[in-house]
């Protein structure tokens, strides 16, 4: 085990859809027009008056088998120490299969460098002390982001109290985003 | 399945913006040296919220915008648009020097000039208009800003007393309504109340600090009630606990039957309404007709459940608030619907207790005193004294002011000077605003993008962004008010000025200089010299933000010596003001005018990944919604022959739209909905241009009678698939 | 006492009968607002009475809303300042003294105040 | 709704790996089976030999075009991941591409081989005779050319993300699909061969081609069998092939034409040989069209898993 394990616990129902995160994201990493590393899944059901309507923030789930690592043939696709998952670009072929194995569609194909970019969990930030664009723009503080590794983090405390979920847990690839109900 | 609305996986190549251009402008210009970064705090100006941020600037460019978590009023937060706004900066499509037009207005030819001949051209213009018509002869139209001050002040002491500001494009009458009531407009405490109403505002979509935050947090942690009633399915209402798609127009009737089961059964705070309201008897006597199975009828919402909210308000007061809103009339009656909330909330007792309705704490900030000038000799054109004695008569009202200016009556206003505006977006019946575009004689505009009403000016001055400019220090009021100062975090790119600036040049020309003879230092360095601060203008270019130390306080103005600002010093639930000038004393209820067949009530709302009609070009935000449909629901849209994408036309009485048709389950059956702020005609505002519908040139002209204020929803279309 | 002091004393003096003339009959006609320059009352009355009329200050705190439009209109027909033992016309050049009440009347604790969005 | 990123080139680098891969291994046989110390079918070895380093190399070039970067296709040879069928098949594709090179130089006629070496300028010692390790070559190409072949189903079946593809039965499907075509463009060139049709060497293919497209019916069975049967995910990712967008292209072009029509046409082609050892029909015509719809069975094989695997997904 390591000393650090970094996770987002994400409290959906706090989300409103007003793409604060998002736009954060394209500022914090130029992410070229039109793409996003981040982005709000929207559900709507339901017939008037009876309706729902319901918000999921998803991004990259730094998963701990991450299927893109495991696919990648150059080793341009890796993992840190704390989990986080990254693309060297000098390396990355733009071959795409990563794309292919993420199960979230967390990954996109960037035709001006000819190579595939998702969310690194802001790790330049991170690695600065601070919280991801993401994280720290929220109006209403959605996203919970730390250590899963420290016992006594905020992390910890909401796993333990709160009943959550994680996505597509069928693949094996042990996501780490987690979703409070 | 879930449907993302947002084509991620492969970028669209859209030519020149964002980022690269940023770094392009920025290596030409800054001779800064690499590496280096520096964060800036200061503060957004994307909407009106003026939420702090931090500027990370690198090399003397902007990279990142982050939010300053010491604003308790933004609460550690930057919005969508709020994240977005360095684009402003680096928008290849800004305004980048002044302009002179060219060819015929509209058409779109421009001379670039000096800011001098922009200045001489304009102020010549003005004198002769000011000769033929007299100072009255030109209108100053604005959109609140830190420095409108300076814009408004240039029109006044230039002798007109046409100042149009946009609170009747806005509050006006939710102003007018709660300071008829307390004297003042109070803030509500979300984050503390236990039970929240909210008819017809949508926080979760248009958001408003700190309300929006304050909602998520209180309703999710299931410690706040909040009941919704919107005709529309909102995120508001799907995040709501209740929600009613009530009948448009028929809130009034809900609340006064509210008022008609508290009273009745004794729910009322007795004691502060003894001490501290007058006119409750009349108030009782009032509503005594309003039943709740009256209001089912009315608004089709079951009476058994208008009885139960009522009781659980009243139990759960005074942590209970009928949510005031923020948005412009919807009825001609607003300011009467607005009354009844104020009232509501004044019987429960919630006045100035936490998790209540709370007047606003104030930060006394210096003034500079330069010199006044003469009152103008005109009236004014919109004739305020007459048509709205009881408004706030320096805000002017938009509308009325409109039809004066075309009837030429009560006489004519020939020129048009336009701050951060845009009048043929803002106000309904584009037809009309563009007529009296082409009856002014000389119009200029001072904006940092072309609009399209900037896009008809005579004259360009274009503003240094809110990135770039030092502005006058704010307080920003509320629960918990704030002091803010929006300091440049980059030097201008383009040959641009602040407001100031401009105003100043303009003064020079037209012999008033007298009046602004300051610098933008001088104003600051006198308005932060009583704050409790040892070096006040170092602390806040320092913080970005003074926040007074305490937090929040209640109950200040709960004592029996305490005068509200009001004609009898108490909370008038019965207004004799309103008497005297012909309106109804209490809210009395009408009932809407229903649509007649085959016509759908236009409704319309707000969504905060654009403000207003301004953000729509900036690419970062686009493409979450690329245009504007015709929300409709499948049922109404059967009975038009209209299928989900049909390309339609929405026709009102002033003009019509085409628009995309955009089924949805999520509105009622006799109403459509279409976002405000596309159908953008200048050719300027690139990404926005053409795309979509604007809502002003279907909207009839319609005004609140007390206030003035716009009324937005009192417009029936007809529905026509093309 | 220079002459021109006497001519300006006397013509203050004048004028203050003439203000109080208007303004009795202004408060017997009911409600009708002094005619001033609202603008340049603030103006003044920030510059001059705000010296002394400050929390802490001498004079104590005094803002529009100290008293109401009737207090205020009566105030200003007796003229008089610092409980009632100064002529105001000792504290403020006459001409200013319509402006000042023009601006403390239409702010006073009664009026119609209505707020507005911005400034 | 997740998009395409893998689109035709890729498509047609799965199809034209397995093709190479198929003649190889069917041209390994022939080579390796004898009679009389003789290399039993002859004509199909020398056919093979010549045709199979052309549609990988060419496929290879597309997969090095299809990527965003081609001029980084050296770092996949700077790297062995195991854990990546992308990184085992590169190395695959190499050795087995390099393979095919030897065994067309082994195959290639002396005097063509000169004048070859003489026309490129090439070192003299290429000059040389291979004839005798022909054999050699042919054993080592199994293993190679099978890996290729199952490899191009490999690299979709261990995406597990996609249920579409997250079954082992894909990548047996794609090697025998890949031998078949390799058989189908066998059978081709036979027939379209002016001379004469060599009844012999046609009935070793077709009876190949018949074991081969009733093993990859057998599998394609079972795997929709399997599929309807297991877990929710993977029987909506089938509903792409059973009353989705791909049902006709599947049901009609590929088990249709690409299937059952040229399994039919080689069974009639040689049941006259069955019992009584009579000629075969010797259809000429018929022949061609059996070949070219397995070819076109192949490709279409490929173009469904390609595109509808990558709209399956998880749903929650």
């Amino acid at each position: 085990m390591h000393d650090k394990r970094y996770a987002l616990v994400i409290d959906s129902r706090k989300c409103i859809n007003c793409k604060a995160c998002v736009v954060a994201c394209r500022a914090e990493n130029q992410v070229p027009l039109g793409a996003s590393r981040d982005w709000i899944g929207e559900e709507h059901r339901g017939t008037w008056p009876r309706l729902l309507a319901a918000f999921q923030p998803e991004q990259c789930h730094h998963c701990v088998n991450p299927s893109c690592v495991r696919v990648c043939p150059t080793g341009a696709s890796y993992q840190r120490d704390d989990g986080v998952v990254l693309i060297k670009e000098e390396d990355c072929i733009g071959c795409r299969y990563c794309m292919i194995a993420c199960p979230y569609n967390a990954r996109f194909f960037r035709e001006d460098k000819g190579v595939v970019e998702k969310c690194t969990f802001c790790a330049h930030r991170v690695d600065r002390g601070e919280s991801p664009a993401c994280v720290e723009t929220c109006p209403s503080k959605v996203r919970v982001f730390g250590n899963l590794a420290d016992p006594a983090g905020k992390l910890q405390q909401l796993l333990a109290t709160r009943q959550f979920h994680v996505m597509k847990p069928q693949t094996g690839n042990d996501p780490q985003i987690y979703y409070l109900l | 399945m879930p449907v993302s609305s947002l084509d991620r996986r492969r970028f669209i190549q859209i030519a020149g913006a964002g980022a690269v251009a940023a770094t392009q402008i920025g290596c030409g210009r800054h001779q800064i040296a690499l590496g280096q970064r520096r964060e800036i705090p200061t503060t957004c100006e994307l909407c009106p919220n003026k939420c702090s941020v931090i500027a990370v600037v690198e090399d003397g460019l902007i990279r990142k915008l982050n939010p300053n978590p010491e604003n308790p009023k933004s609460r550690g937060m930057l919005c969508a648009r709020g994240n977005a706004g360095l684009l402003q900066v680096y928008d290849p499509n800004r305004l980048k020097r002044p302009l002179i037009r060219a060819g015929a207005r509209g058409e779109g030819k421009w001379r670039e000039v000096s800011w001098d001949e922009a200045f001489d051209y304009t102020a010549q213009r003005l004198s002769a208009v000011k000769e033929k018509y007299g100072p009255q002869g030109v209108l100053w139209s604005s959109t609140e800003a830190f420095a409108e001050v300076f814009f408004k002040n240039l029109g006044m002491a230039f002798g007109s007393p046409n100042i149009v500001r946009h609170p009747t494009l806005c509050l006006a009458s939710v102003n007018l309504a709660y300071s008829m009531t307390f004297g003042t407009v109070p803030s509500f405490d979300l984050l503390n109340a236990n039970y929240v109403i909210m008819a017809g505002a949508n926080r979760f979509e248009a958001l408003i600090t700190p309300d929006t935050m304050d909602l998520i947090e209180s309703t999710m942690n299931r410690k706040t009630r909040l009941v919704c009633l919107d005709p529309r399915f909102t995120v508001t209402a799907s995040r709501a606990d209740e929600w009613y798609p009530v009948k448009p127009g028929t809130d009034m009737a809900f609340i006064l039957a509210m008022l008609h089961v508290i009273i009745s059964e004794g729910r009322h705070d007795k004691e502060f309404v003894a001490n501290y309201c007058q006119g409750f008897e009349q108030l009782a006597e009032l509503v005594k007709q309003y039943t709740p199975e009256w209001a089912e009828k009315e608004t089709e919402i079951p009476a058994a459940d208008i009885v139960r909210i009522a009781r659980e308000f009243s139990d759960a007061a005074p942590r209970a608030v009928f949510y005031a809103g923020r948005r412009s009339s919807t009825y001609q009656n607003d300011f009467q619907m607005r009354r009844a909330q104020a009232i509501l909330n004044a019987v429960v007792g919630n006045w100035d207790r936490e998790g209540g309705m709370v007047p606003n704490a104030k930060i006394a900030l210096g003034e500079y005193m330069f010199l006044p000038w003469d009152d103008p000799q005109a009236p004014r054109v919109d004739e305020m004294e007459k048509n709205f004695p009881l408004a706030a008569k320096g805000d002017g009202a938009y509308l009325k002011l409109r039809e004066n200016v075309l009837a030429g009556s009560p006489y004519p206003v020939k020129a048009w000077m336009i701050l951060k505006q845009d009048p043929l977006n803002a106000l309904p019946e584009q037809a009309k605003t563009m007529r009296m575009i082409e009856q002014m004689d000389f119009i200029a505009a001072i904006d940092i993008q072309m609009s399209d009403t900037t896009w008809y000016a005579d004259v360009v001055f274009p503003e240094s962004t809110y990135l770039e400019r030092l502005d006058p220090i704010e307080v920003l009021s509320g629960i918990w008010p704030v002091v803010v100062l929006r300091q440049p975090v980059v030097k201008p790119v383009y040959d641009t000025k602040p407001c100031l600036d401009i105003v100043q040049g303009l003064a020079r020309r037209l012999g008033l200089q007298q009046y602004f003879d300051y610098t933008i230092e001088q104003w600051n360095d006198a308005a932060v010299k009583e704050l409790p601060l040892e070096m006040p203008l170092e602390y806040l270019k320092k913080h970005g933000v003074y926040t007074p130390p305490g937090g929040p306080k209640y109950g200040a103005t709960l004592n029996p010596e305490h005068r509200f600002v009001t004609k009898s010093g108490k909370i008038e639930l019965y207004s004799e003001r309103l008497q005297e000038a012909g309106h109804d004393p209490l809210p009395v209820y009408q009932p809407p005018l229903g649509p007649p067949e085959g016509r759908f009530r236009l409704v319309l709302g707000r969504k905060a990944y654009y403000t207003h009609a301004n953000s729509t070009s900036n690419p970062w935000l686009l493409d979450f919604a690329p245009e504007n449909h015709l929300s409709i629901n499948p049922a109404a849209a059967a009975s038009v022959g209209v299928a989900d994408g049909d390309m339609v036309e929405v026709s009102s009485s002033v003009g019509a739209v085409r628009l995309r048709a955009r089924l949805t389950q999520e509105i009622r059956p006799d109403c459509v909905y279409m976002l405000h702020g596309f159908g953008k005609q200048s050719p300027w505002l690139k990404r926005a241009y053409h795309r979509g519908g604007s809502d002003a040139a279907i909207l009839e002209t319609a005004w609140d009678k007390v206030s003035g204020n716009a009324a937005m929803h009192e417009t029936f279309v007809k529905i026509r698939k093309v | 006492m220079s002459k021109s002091h006497k001519f300006r004393f006397v013509i203050s003096g004048l004028a203050a009968i003439a203000v109080a003339v208007v303004l009795t009959t202004a408060v017997n006609a009911g409600t009708p607002q002094p005619k001033g320059n609202e603008g340049k009352g603030r103006y003044y009355f920030k510059q001059t009475c705000k010296e002394c009329h400050t929390k802490g200050a001498e004079g104590g705190e005094v803002t529009p809303l100290t008293k109401t439009t009737a207090q205020w209109k009566a105030y200003f027909l007796k003229g008089k300042h610092a409980g009632g033992t100064e002529a105001l016309t000792k504290i403020m050049p006459d001409t200013q003294i319509l402006d000042v009440q023009t601006f403390l009347v239409n702010h006073a604790a009664d009026s119609l105040q209505p707020e507005t969005c911005g400034k | 709704m997740p998009k395409i990123e893998w689109g035709i080139l890729i498509v047609n680098y799965l199809f034209l790996g397995g093709l190479s891969a198929g003649i190889y291994f069917i041209a390994a046989l022939a080579t390796y089976l004898q009679e009389k110390d003789e290399t039993a079918y002859a004509r199909i070895a020398r056919y093979g030999a010549m045709m199979a380093p052309w549609p990988v190399a060419l496929g290879s070039l597309l997969l090095i075009f299809d990527l965003g970067n081609w001029w980084r296709f050296y770092k996949l040879f700077v790297h062995f991941r195991w854990q990546s069928p992308m990184s085992i098949g590169s190395w695959l594709l190499l050795l087995f591409t390099a393979l095919t090179l030897v065994n067309f130089w082994a195959w290639l006629p002396e005097e063509r081989r000169t004048a070859l070496v003489a026309r490129l300028r090439l070192p003299r010692w290429l000059d040389r005779d291979l004839a005798g390790s022909r054999r050699l070559l042919a054993a080592a190409g199994f293993p190679l050319s099978v890996g290729v072949a199952i490899y191009t189903g490999v690299l979709l079946g261990a995406v597990q993300a996609r249920p579409f593809w997250n079954t082992n039965l894909v990548a047996q499907m794609f090697l025998f699909s890949a031998l078949s075509t390799g058989c189908g463009v066998l059978i081709l060139a036979l027939s379209l061969n002016r001379k004469r049709l060599d009844a012999t060497q046609l009935r070793f293919l077709y009876t190949l081609d018949i074991c081969l497209i009733t093993l990859e019916f057998f599998i394609v069975l079972p795997y929709l069998l399997h599929g309807e049967l297991s877990v929710e995910a993977v029987r909506n990712s089938l509903a792409l092939i059973l009353g989705g967008p791909y049902t006709l292209v599947f049901w009609l072009l590929f088990m249709g034409t690409g299937l059952l029509v040229p399994l039919a046409i080689e069974v009639w082609e040689i049941a006259p040989a069955l019992g009584s050892g009579a000629p075969l029909h010797h259809n000429r015509r018929l022949a061609a069209l059996a070949a070219v719809l397995v070819v076109c069975g192949g490709y279409l094989l490929r173009y469904i898993f390609v595109y509808a695997g990558q709209l399956s997904s998880f749903s929650r």
